[in-house]
């Protein structure tokens, strides 16, 4: 039991500051939202459409890549924590673990999902010249 | 901007040495946050009382914010055309409640040696201003100056 | 090289335009007629002995009690023979003139300012929209005629939202002209 | 897999923007993050400063013609004083034709210095924009020493200039170039190589000499694509041809070009200063003889009558230009600027105009970043080094 009074500490920090944060704006702040105040920005321009428009595929397929190696990760914190005891069993564990995930970080790689920039237009342009 | 505000907490409430009203308004006069609404000539030297020689750091202003939703002040630094006075109006509107707005340089406050067809005169026209800084480009310390001035207009107003 | 020996080369290649050297201080100027003016540029801007590669500047001079009563003024530099050249064209206060667009890509914008700012039309412009000055302005103010000062309310007031369809339809007709030339 | 319809999504890259330089607004079709048209609208800056200038007498125009173009502040009352000189037919003496360089060179690092601090800063090298405007403001200080004020000094008027070098003027030009090679060469050790740098810049917005050409882009742009045309070569003033400089080209043209070619501009221009100052004695000669135009000297004025009388002339009525018109192209920092200026013979000017670099550079930009990614696209607004106030006038 003893280990999670540090744990608690934390949350009561975390949570406190956010809430003495918010609290004192909304208490401490005036309010008068006014229609041209709530009105999306843009520039200084009068708005186009509403911001609820559909977004390109690439947006959703990077979201879902980084949410999937973040994931990964987290698995580390408690495999780090418990490193000594588990030996080598856990490292091959954690290293088939990687392996299945670095497959996968492969086949996206390959797929080109990851480039957009330039780096992509001259990769397009060098295919281009093979094929022609 | 007297605008009375009912939120919750009354502003006379004695806190320890001082008043909340006191209190808040120091806070809000130490960090007060530029919107980036450069226009011409005086956005340079906006730019130059901003970098290292002159250093606006020092009284809390450095951090320009791209966007009005985060800024507190708006300096309009540069001539107001007459094509830009909607949109200016519209970017100060975007701005969260206690906002003001310094007019930097003789363009902005009076139209300037530009007395014509296109430039707006003076930008009170389009927006409630707080300092008017005189000078074409007025010098960094000048604004320096006009932004100090302000800081004391926001400590001697109710909240 | 003077704006007599310009003329030489020029004369043959557009028969029929009247071409008449300019007094100026600083290099060859010629005075085309508006008729001719894509000729002319089209040859100046071709013909291996002027090479005009450059439109510099279009703009426009407008002498209010002199009857034809715009000058439009199109300064040329050809890099290759160091050469600069300054064609000007009298258009009459309610005239036309062709435009340039299809010798120097360069010249839209130019020309819509000197619309924008004179009112001089440029028949077979791309895109003759108000550049300088908000879309719904009136009068032109670089005219001679046109106040300097003019007391009038200042706009702040736009359309909260500009309907999607509209700006769409902006947009549209920016690229049909766009790859229209 | 069949091609799927996408729906393009139109943002504003409006007037109020951190990195347009100024009131620019682009109308963006976006397909993801990449740009399908790229609609610009100008104008939210134009002052009408050649309607003012048609009401002014000529000298009272040089205030207005540096507020043009407010980077190239001297540059542009440069051009406007060549031009109105060359109508009245005046002749400079050799040492003003000096200082005249001098000061256009000075005004040419300040300018670049700002184009370097703000590119640099909005690909993310945000320290080079503190870096860049400490060495300005060494500029400035030159600047306040000949004429008491920062920005705009109007020390370069039609005639000459305004009054003799200050004492101290040789030290500080001559402390400060002394100084900024070595500080240019601390700014290319942080971009020249800087990988992040050049995978941002290379290959981005490249424009080819004969697209340059067709959209008029005569200056840096078009020396990074291969040309060689620099006014102060092809058609020399001031005195140009005696100094010995190189122009300094590159051939891809693009953005990383563009970096390289206003570098090696601004080396150039750190030794053209230095031959300068060396040849201009600390007093002397300020003004051309010709009394219409430059008023006489202070202590001749309580003194002598006549030069009462020419110095009340001169300020009250002005002088006189003959009728016609002209244009002297000189190279500013954007490009070649030049000021068309007619006259038709009485003591105001009756039409001057600007010839406006940025102008043309901003025409050509939605051609540049065709299929570019929004990053091309603030990449090359900076490379082009445009400036609202030169653009809109």
């Amino acid at each position: 039991m003893d280990g999670w009074l540090g744990v608690v500490i934390m949350i009561v920090l975390g949570v406190g500051f956010a809430a003495v944060m918010i609290g004192l704006s909304v208490l401490l702040g005036p309010k008068n939202p006014t229609p041209e105040k709530l009105a999306p920005y843009e520039c200084g321009m009068p708005a186009v459409g509403d911001a609820r428009e559909r977004h390109s595929v690439k947006f959703y397929l990077v979201a879902m890549i980084f949410l999937l190696f973040d994931i990964e990760i987290a698995f580390l914190y408690p495999w780090a924590l418990a490193l000594r005891s588990l030996g080598w069993m856990g490292f091959f564990q954690i290293l088939t673990f990687f392996l299945i995930l670095f497959v996968g970080y492969v086949y996206i790689w390959r797929k080109g999902v990851l480039d957009w920039g330039p780096a992509l237009r001259r990769a397009r342009s060098r295919t281009d010249q093979k094929a022609a | 901007m007297a605008t009375t505000h009912e939120h919750g907490l009354d502003p006379e409430l004695p806190l320890l040495t001082t008043t909340v009203e006191r209190l808040v308004q120091w806070a809000r006069r130490s960090a007060i946050w530029p919107a980036q609404f450069g226009l011409a000539c005086c956005a340079i030297e906006m730019m130059a009382m901003a970098a290292s020689r002159y250093d606006i750091a020092r009284f809390g202003a450095e951090v320009f914010r791209g966007s009005p939703r985060q800024s507190d002040l708006m300096i309009v630094a540069g001539r107001l055309s007459r094509k830009m006075a909607p949109a200016m109006r519209r970017v100060y509107d975007q701005m969260p409640d206690p906002k003001w707005v310094i007019s930097m340089g003789a363009c902005a406050s009076v139209g300037g040696v530009f007395d014509n067809y296109a430039i707006v005169q003076g930008v009170d026209q389009v927006v409630p201003v707080d300092v008017f800084v005189p000078g074409c480009p007025p010098r960094p310390e000048a604004l320096i100056y006009g932004i100090v001035q302000l800081q004391q207009k926001i400590d001697r107003s109710r909240a | 090289m003077e704006a007599s020996a310009i003329i030489d080369i020029l004369q043959p290649l557009v028969p029929g335009a009247v071409f008449e050297p300019g007094r100026s201080v600083d290099f060859a100027t010629i005075y085309v007629p508006g008729d001719r003016l894509v000729e002319t540029c089209r040859a100046l801007h071709d013909t291996p002995a002027l090479d005009f590669n450059v439109l510099a500047e279009v703009t426009a001079a407008d002498y209010l009690p002199r009857e034809p009563r715009y000058e439009v003024v199109y300064h040329l530099l050809s890099v290759s023979k160091r050469l600069r050249l300054r064609v000007k064209v009298r258009v009459p206060s309610d005239g036309s003139l062709p435009s340039v667009q299809s010798v120097w890509k360069g010249a839209g914008w130019p020309e819509r300012e000197v619309w924008d700012m004179f009112g001089i039309i440029f028949d077979d412009h791309g895109d003759l929209r108000r550049l300088l000055m908000p879309e719904d302005w009136e009068g032109h103010p670089a005219r001679k005629d046109y106040p300097v000062q003019i007391r009038k309310a200042t706009q702040t007031y736009e359309p909260l939202e500009v309907s999607e369809e509209e700006f769409k339809a902006n947009i549209q007709r920016d690229r049909v002209k766009r790859t229209a030339h | 897999m069949a091609e799927i319809k996408t729906e393009t999504m139109t943002v504003n890259m409006g007037p109020q923007h951190p990195s347009t330089h100024g009131v620019l607004r682009l109308v963006l079709e976006l397909d993801g993050e990449v740009i399908q048209s790229v609609m610009p609208t100008i104008g939210y800056l134009h002052t009408g400063i050649e309607k003012t200038a048609e009401q002014k007498k000529w000298q009272q125009v040089i205030p207005l013609v540096e507020r043009m173009d407010y980077l190239g502040a001297q540059s542009n009352s440069l051009a406007y004083a060549l031009c109105v000189e060359r109508m009245l037919g005046l002749e400079m003496p050799q040492r003003v034709q000096d200082i005249r360089v001098l000061i256009a060179e000075l005004q040419r690092l300040a300018s670049h210095l700002i184009w370097l601090g703000t590119h640099a800063m909005e690909i993310g090298a945000v320290s080079m924009l503190f870096y860049a405007i400490r060495e300005r403001e060494l500029l400035l200080n030159i600047n306040e020493l000949i004429a008491g004020f920062r920005f705009f000094p109007s020390y370069i008027r039609i005639g000459g200039l305004r009054e003799d070098l200050p004492r101290g003027f040789h030290e500080a030009v001559n402390e400060f170039l002394d100084r900024f090679p070595t500080k240019m060469d601390e700014f290319e050790r942080l971009l020249t190589k800087n990988d992040i740098f050049r995978r941002r810049t290379e290959g981005v917005g490249a424009i080819s000499l004969e697209n340059a050409y067709q959209w008029g882009l005569v200056g840096p742009i078009a020396r990074a694509a291969g040309s060689d045309y620099d006014v102060r070569k092809y058609f020399p003033y001031c005195g140009y041809e005696s100094y010995d400089f190189t122009v300094p080209t590159a051939t891809e043209g693009d953005v990383y070009a563009r970096y390289r070619v206003r570098i090696a501009e601004m080396r150039q221009s750190v030794s053209i200063a230095k031959q300068a100052i060396s040849r201009i004695s600390p007093a002397g000669v300020w003004a051309c003889d010709d009394t219409r135009v430059v008023p006489p000297p202070k202590d001749k004025v309580y003194t002598e009558m006549e030069a009462l009388i020419q110095h009340f002339l001169i300020y009250s009525q002005g002088f006189t230009v003959p009728v016609g018109d002209c244009y002297v192209p000189i190279e500013g920092p954007r490009g070649e600027h030049g000021c068309y200026v007619v006259s038709d013979g009485s003591n105001r000017p009756w039409r001057v105009k600007m010839r406006a670099p940025s102008f043309m550079a901003i025409q050509a930009i939605p051609y540049v970043v065709q299929n570019g990614l929004i990053a091309d696209l603030v990449a090359v607004i900076g490379s082009t080094d445009v400036v609202m106030g030169d653009c809109d006038r």
